[in-house]
């Protein structure tokens, strides 16, 4: 179908009226109004820099890594500097962008506005959550540059206490610390921002499933991201004074480590993944103009996936030589998680269902998402199992499988989200055609690169080995290939964004015909959000919404 | 959970307990603050006399349910929780069971494989720190190797 | 998709060939796996196509809001999936507890694992001896010898940090911890010579800390036995012997053999002085070279003082057996590295 | 940590000067005082799980390796001087009152009983301080450190490091001393403000140093008892078990049939210290206690000082849990001085209180775990 005759983002639209004299982003001027500005919304904003540019860093570490493995042996790299990029590769992905991009980034900006108040509970917490980030990220590049940290993002002991980059390792461990901080304290501003400031009309069963799934993820930030705390302080004790706690050589024990690290770092999963269902949920419904499928079950499912996330995180020590029984209990546990996980993918083929569907680029990107994600999760499948992990485990398998769940769910639908609210937070709309174009190629980049890595598992290609056996090595190249497509998808995508700030058409109140509250305050909006606390109605009613040509957007029929 | 939106306020949430001059706020009574400093001083005296006998095993409990007891007045009294809105409690009470839960699993699966452990092992680190024996002069060996 | 139905059109696209009593099992569990996922994927896919296409937004069409919920339909797609992961988990905890419960009379091996070399003891105190690989990053791996449709019991000991014990054959994995043994078993039940990988991240060299495993016939594996207890009578190819296998090629590099580092090289250094991180110069002899077997960290070579530290040999070694490698790093007096990398 | 503290706190004068319509204590984005105070305490008391889950871990650890080898535990609790343990308890337990007491007169509008009750809770902190300066100090001295770094000798000598306790004292002498300018300062501007906040750090800076001497003194005593056991078992001129009658006789050291005790098992020491240099199975200590356990060799890095590596940790991430909360009390006193607060406005009293309440907490359990269970 031409995409023209969609009106919604057609650039040939109407010159839009709605646009404000005075939004957020003009509201004060200079450096300093943004450095130490309180409002959240320029402190998403910020946040949406740092992650984007932190992924920037983490994905070229990516490339280094597939252009390495192109060759069985004798890659560009020499073992030392492979590991230490695989292990900056992990690092960054996983504390400076995944954690943060959603509910600190999108999250930040979206949640007030969502939920109709004027700010966060606590806008200097949360400012100073956004400054701990940045320490963290500084933190991390120091690790980068004195030495390079080579013991895996994990940093299991005791070769993180033997490691002779030992600089690194403190540098790293106290970065990991701070930014845990950082994520407790986004996480803890959200509860109470959810729990104390709701306007009169907002019930808990009229929330965007958008702000249920950040209040789930908060949740988990608050109660597991401690361990990890503490988890790193004992592991720089160990480096700085040698306690023992974790280091065989002193009678200690590294599987209690994992345990500590596991604990936080299952959970973390769906720190990671969670905000982006949400996202998915919003985008579904919006895009197909139809009311949600199944709204309580999603809610629902959201709390229960953040609770059971807790009881699971044994699965990443199958064979760590965990007792027996432990071990079984955990598989058990791992699989209860799965049941609220594909309740949700059902739910979101429903909303579907008998809708309107408008196949733009934050659609395709959730379509994407659906795809990536159930594929992600199916092979967990025999992860969990264990008769057929102790095939699996540390394999190529695991990694494909962590990618599509972590890149090819988070990331997907971090992009969509982007998309999404791009017109809300700069006010511009940005070139829907070459945005299609960007979903596409990242698709068809992502699964070349890691559906080749089921089968190298299954075959039983190890994970974080610099040379391998030449028989991996066609399957090797394909990845390398479908990384290389990957990147440009992404890099076309960042571009279009960028391009809609210089030429994009003035966005008007509502691009897209969303029925929650961020699309009745102007784009961008005000620096208050709501002069007065706004109607809240049904999150998901589209009955009454309506194409209107002169805004070029939607609006309410009264 | 709805007690906590703002817009149900109801000054029931603090326990009945009237003050309502002074609008939510809601000052402890002297007497009680005392009195609970004083449970406090004297468990505090119990669990250092009981820890004088050797109780074995039992000593353990006993002195953790007297630390919880201490723990329990200091919560409900000086932390205010008794007159609190129910969610601080179920916050708070929370997280203790994802601690049971932490320690739970950890400790029951470091007993699980307890005896795979190597005790004493000859690496360098762990070898008795006494360099010499003064009697006789000699140095005293490394623990026997396994 | 395509390659999910592979595993149909050809068998072995999927696993490696399995040659462990585990990996029928492990292999039929993975397949009927694989055939719920496809059974829940294709449809999804399709609909999600189907729905993208009949509802899509077009000109004078208009979906209606309704079909919110349907009480029946999501109660059939949570206990469906419900039930499916109960069997599933299941049968993986059977098949767990088989590989954990060790049976008896079993043909034991001692596996030792360290930066960047495994070590295998036979029952008999014999050692494993190294072969040669073409085409590898490495010049020549151990070799753990088994005998065929027996009960293999391993026990693995690090000695310095984690490292995993994983043949893919045998669909068998154990991580190899410090401070304590871990067990596993396997039945052979294929001759066949297989690949063994360390799969728990273990620093510079992981990628190279492989080995082989041949499993063959009951007489070979007791001619095996044998060889495996005897080193050779000349000191030289004593010497070199033993330079392989207590892992001294895995960071000293020696003639056109052995890894080029962490450790130093011993060509051409005999008899030369040494300069050593202390500042101060040693002679390169029988004394220096013995004392830094039995005490590595003595003498630390100028350069080689970060270098991670090798543990001492005092009690793995015996005299002759030290005298041997002496006698070999002499042989190197005029050597030069031809290695590269 | 305690920039957090002030940000949970502190929120309430967030740019008020965009809404003339709100009161200068409330901020712009909620719509009553009440909100205000509920959302602040809520936040408080999730920040309180994440301490809770924090120190969970080295409880895990605790639980894990006492389970684990239960003699090295029972063997260094010795070492800890239980006396010191039960007085810091008692102080902390002052501090919780006063503190909830604070809270009180902040809701009565009593300004002046408000900022003396803080400063009592800053004194009390300063007081623990002190205490646990004479702790750490003395076992640096006698080489109990943690993990690789433990190097007690067990025959009672001291390392040679000296003067640990000096080194420790000078931060604070220093703080103590700029305390006592600005006291001089306020009080020749009669500046009231100045005063009431200048008074209470004074004070607590002084209280500091009291705690030293208290605990100093009762060290002191222990050096008594213990030099006495010494002296017993140094006529069999066996240093090794002269350093264990040391340690071995604190649970003894109270009464003073102890002694006694302490010379009888002596003698049984140097049979079994004897009998087991025959036996050729090593020895590094002989004590009481391994009459009662048959594994020997606790006195090692990987034993000994595996205790007190989580002996440090919990009590160390504990005391700096203390000095955060000063810094913030120190920061209420000045609020307060200032007549800030009132029934409408006191959440960061409060809030302050429940943080340091938490520390008492800690500590309730921290005190049997360490000091009593023998």
């Amino acid at each position: 179908m031409s995409v023209a005759d969609r009106p919604i983002t057609s650039p040939v639209r109407s010159e839009v009226d709605s646009y404000p004299e005075h939004h957020f982003l003009n509201h004060s001027k200079g450096f300093l109004s943004w450095a130490l500005t309180l409002d959240h919304k320029r402190i998403g904003l910020m946040y949406l820099v740092g992650v984007m540019s932190s992924f920037a860093l983490g994905g070229m570490f990516a490339l280094m890594i597939r252009i390495h493995l192109w060759n069985f042996k004798d890659g560009w790299l020499s073992n030392q500097t492979y590991n230490q990029v695989f292990t900056l590769h992990g690092a960054i992905m996983v504390f400076l962008f995944i954690i943060p991009s959603i509910p600190a980034a999108l999250g930040n900006f979206l949640l007030p506005v969502m939920l109709g108040t004027k700010d966060v509970a606590f806008p200097r917490l949360n400012l100073s959550s956004f400054y701990l980030w940045v320490t963290g990220l500084i933190l991390f590049l120091t690790a980068l540059s004195v030495t390079g940290l080579d013991t895996g993002w994990t940093f299991y002991t005791p070769y993180s206490i033997e490691t002779q980059q030992g600089g690194a390792v403190l540098a790293a461990t106290f970065g990991v610390f701070v930014l845990g901080f950082s994520s407790i304290f986004t996480g803890l501003n959200f509860i109470v921002t959810i729990n104390t400031m709701r306007p009169p009309g907002m019930t808990w069963f009229r929330m965007p499933l958008f702000l249920w799934a950040i209040y789930a993820t908060s949740i988990i930030q608050v109660l597991a991201t401690p361990v990890l705390g503490i988890t790193v302080l004992l592991l720089s004790a160990e480096r700085l004074l040698g306690i023992g706690i974790f280091d065989p050589k002193l009678n200690g024990d590294p599987v209690t480590f994992q345990h500590f690290f596991w604990f936080y770092s299952h959970p973390a999963v769906y720190i990671m993944i969670l905000p982006a269902m949400g996202i998915i949920s919003e985008l579904m419904s919006v895009h197909c103009h139809k009311g949600i499928f199944g709204y309580r079950m999603i809610a629902y499912s959201s709390i229960a996936i953040a609770l059971f996330g807790f009881l699971v995180w044994g699965h990443h020590m199958f064979t760590s030589g965990m007792a027996d029984v432990t071990t079984i209990v955990f598989s058990a546990l791992t699989f209860t998680v799965s049941i609220p996980s594909a309740i949700k993918v059902f739910n979101w083929l429903g909303t579907m269902y008998q809708g309107t569907v408008s196949l733009n680029t934050p659609m395709l990107y959730a379509l994407a998402f659906i795809f990536l994600f159930t594929i992600g999760g199916l092979t967990g499948l025999p992860l969990g199992a264990l008769s057929t992990d102790m095939h699996f485990h540390d394999t190529y398998f695991v990694v494909a499988h962590f990618h599509y769940v972590m890149m090819g769910g988070t990331l997907v639908a971090f992009l969509g989200g982007v998309f999404h609210w791009w017109p809300k937070m700069t006010g511009r709309m940005f070139n829907d055609k070459l945005g299609i174009v960007s979903a596409i190629i990242v698709f068809v980049g992502f699964n070349l690169t890691f559906l080749p890595q089921f089968v190298l598992g299954s075959r039983g290609m190890p994970r974080r080995y610099a040379t391998y056996l030449p028989e991996f090595q066609p399957l090797h190249q394909l990845s390398t290939i479908g990384s290389i497509t990957l990147g440009s998808g992404l890099l076309l995508a960042l571009i279009v964004l960028l391009m809609s700030l210089v030429n994009g058409k003035k966005a008007p109140r509502n691009p897209w015909g969303g029925a929650t509250l961020e699309w009745m305050c102007s784009s961008p909006p005000p620096h208050d959000n709501f002069s007065s606390a706004p109607t809240v109605g049904d999150p998901y009613d589209f009955s009454n919404i309506e194409y209107d040509g002169r805004t070029g957007g939607y609006v309410k029929r009264t | 959970m709805a007690q906590t939106t703002t817009s149900e306020h109801n000054h029931d949430a603090h326990g009945g307990h009237g003050h309502h001059d002074h609008g939510f706020s809601h000052p402890m009574p002297i007497w009680m603050l005392l009195s609970v400093f004083f449970a406090l001083l004297f468990l505090t005296v119990v669990t250092v006399f009981q820890s004088q006998f050797d109780l074995g095993n039992a000593e353990i409990w006993a002195s953790l349910t007297i630390a919880t007891i201490k723990a329990a007045l200091v919560i409900l009294f000086f932390m205010h929780l008794l007159w609190d809105k129910p969610l601080n409690a179920i916050v708070i009470l929370g997280s203790l069971i994802f601690v049971a839960l932490f320690l739970g699993f950890t400790l029951m699966d470091a007993e699980g494989y307890r005896e795979n452990l190597i005790y004493n092992s000859t690496i360098e680190a762990s070898q008795p720190v006494v360099p010499v024996d003064p009697s006789t002069d000699a140095t005293v060996p490394a623990v026997a190797a396994p | 998709m395509s390659f999910f139905l592979a595993d149909k059109v050809a068998p072995y696209a999927w696993f490696p060939e399995g040659a462990s009593s585990f990996a029928p099992q492990v292999d039929f569990l993975f397949t009927v796996i694989l055939w719920i996922c496809v059974v829940f994927f294709v449809p999804i896919v399709i609909a999600m196509g189907y729905f993208m296409w009949v509802y899509r937004e077009r000109p004078g069409y208009r979906g209606s809001p309704e079909a919110l919920h349907n009480t029946a339909i999501e109660i059939t797609w949570t206990v469906v999936p419900t039930i499916v992961v109960v069997w599933v988990f299941w049968e993986g905890a059977m098949g767990y507890l088989d590989m954990a419960r060790i049976p008896k009379g079993t043909v034991d091996v001692n596996v030792t694992a360290k930066k960047w070399q495994w070590a295998f003891k036979y029952e008999n105190g014999g050692e494993h001896e190294v072969i040669p690989v073409e085409n590898s990053s490495v010049k020549e791996l151990p070799l753990l010898v088994l005998p065929v449709d027996r009960d293999i019991k391993i026990i693995m000991r690090s000695d310095d940090v984690l490292h995993s014990f994983y043949i893919p054959a045998f669909r068998a994995k154990r991580d190899v911890v410090p401070g304590r043994y871990n067990y596993m078993w396997f039945h052979t039940t294929k001759e066949g010579l297989y690949d063994l990988f360390c799969t728990e991240y273990c620093g510079d060299n992981h990628s190279q800390m492989n080995a082989k495993v041949k499993v063959v016939s009951q007489e070979e594996y007791q001619k095996a036995l044998e060889k495996a207890i005897q080193e050779p009578e000349d000191p030289l190819e004593r010497g070199k012997l033993l330079y392989k296998r207590q892992g001294c090629s895995t960071c000293h590099n020696a003639g056109a053999e052995g890894a080029s580092g962490p450790g130093p090289s011993y060509n051409g250094s005999w008899g030369k002085p040494v300069p050593l991180e202390s500042g101060s110069e040693v002679a390169f002899d029988e004394n220096y070279v013995r004392e830094s077997i039995l005490n590595p960290q003595a003498k630390a070579r100028k350069g080689y003082g970060k270098a991670s530290p090798m543990n001492s040999y005092a009690g793995k070694l015996k005299d002759d057996q030290i005298d041997a490698l002496i006698t070999f790093i002499k042989s190197l007096e005029n050597a030069n590295s031809a290695t590269t990398k | 940590m305690t920039a957090i503290q002030e940000n949970l706190a502190q929120v309430v004068d967030d740019h008020a000067d965009h809404h003339h319509e709100h009161p200068s204590w409330l901020a712009h984005h909620f719509d009553d005082a009440e909100q205000q105070y509920d959302s602040g305490k809520l936040g408080m008391w999730l920040f309180l799980v994440t301490e809770v889950l924090f120190f969970s871990g080295m409880f895990c650890a605790y639980a894990l390796y006492r389970n684990r080898n239960p003699e090295v535990f029972e063997f260094c609790s010795s070492f800890l001087n239980e006396k010191l343990g039960a007085i810091n308890t008692g102080v902390l337990l002052f501090s919780s009152l006063t503190m909830a007491w604070a809270v009180r007169a902040a809701q009565l509008r009593q300004h002046q009983l408000l900022v003396g009750m803080l400063g009592a809770t800053l004194g009390c902190a300063a007081i623990f301080l002190g205490v646990k300066a004479v702790e750490y100090s003395h076992k640096w001295e006698l080489g109990l450190l943690p993990g690789k770094l433990y190097v007690a000798q067990l025959d009672g000598a001291h390392g040679p490091h000296k003067g640990y306790l000096e080194f420790i004292c000078q931060v604070p002498a220093f703080v103590t001393a700029l305390c006592a300018f600005y006291a001089l300062y306020a009080f020749k501007t009669k500046s009231l403000f100045h005063q009431r906040v200048a008074g209470p750090m004074l004070v607590a800076g002084l209280c500091f140093f009291g705690g030293v001497g208290l605990g100093q003194y009762l060290e002191a005593q222990e050096e008594a008892s213990k030099g006495h056991g010494g002296h017993v078992a140094g006529h069999e001129h066996h240093a090794m078990v002269d350093g264990h009658v040391d340690h071995g006789s604190h649970e003894h050291a109270a009464a003073p049939e102890s002694v006694h005790a302490a010379e009888t098992k002596t003698a049984a020491e140097i049979a079994a210290s004897a009998a087991t240099a025959m036996g050729g199975t090593p020895n590094v200590y002989v004590s009481p206690t391994e009459l009662k356990t048959p594994n020997a060799d606790v006195n090692q890095r990987s034993m000994a000082g595996l205790f007190f590596s989580i002996y440090y940790c919990m009590t160390g991430v504990h005391a700096i849990h203390i000095i955060g909360g000063m810094i913030v009390i120190t920061w209420l006193i000045v609020k307060a001085a200032r007549e800030e607060f009132h029934e409408q406005y006191f959440g960061p009293v409060d809030n302050v209180g429940l943080y340091w309440h938490l520390v008492d907490f800690i500590w309730i359990y921290l005190f049997p775990l360490l000091y009593l269970i023998t």
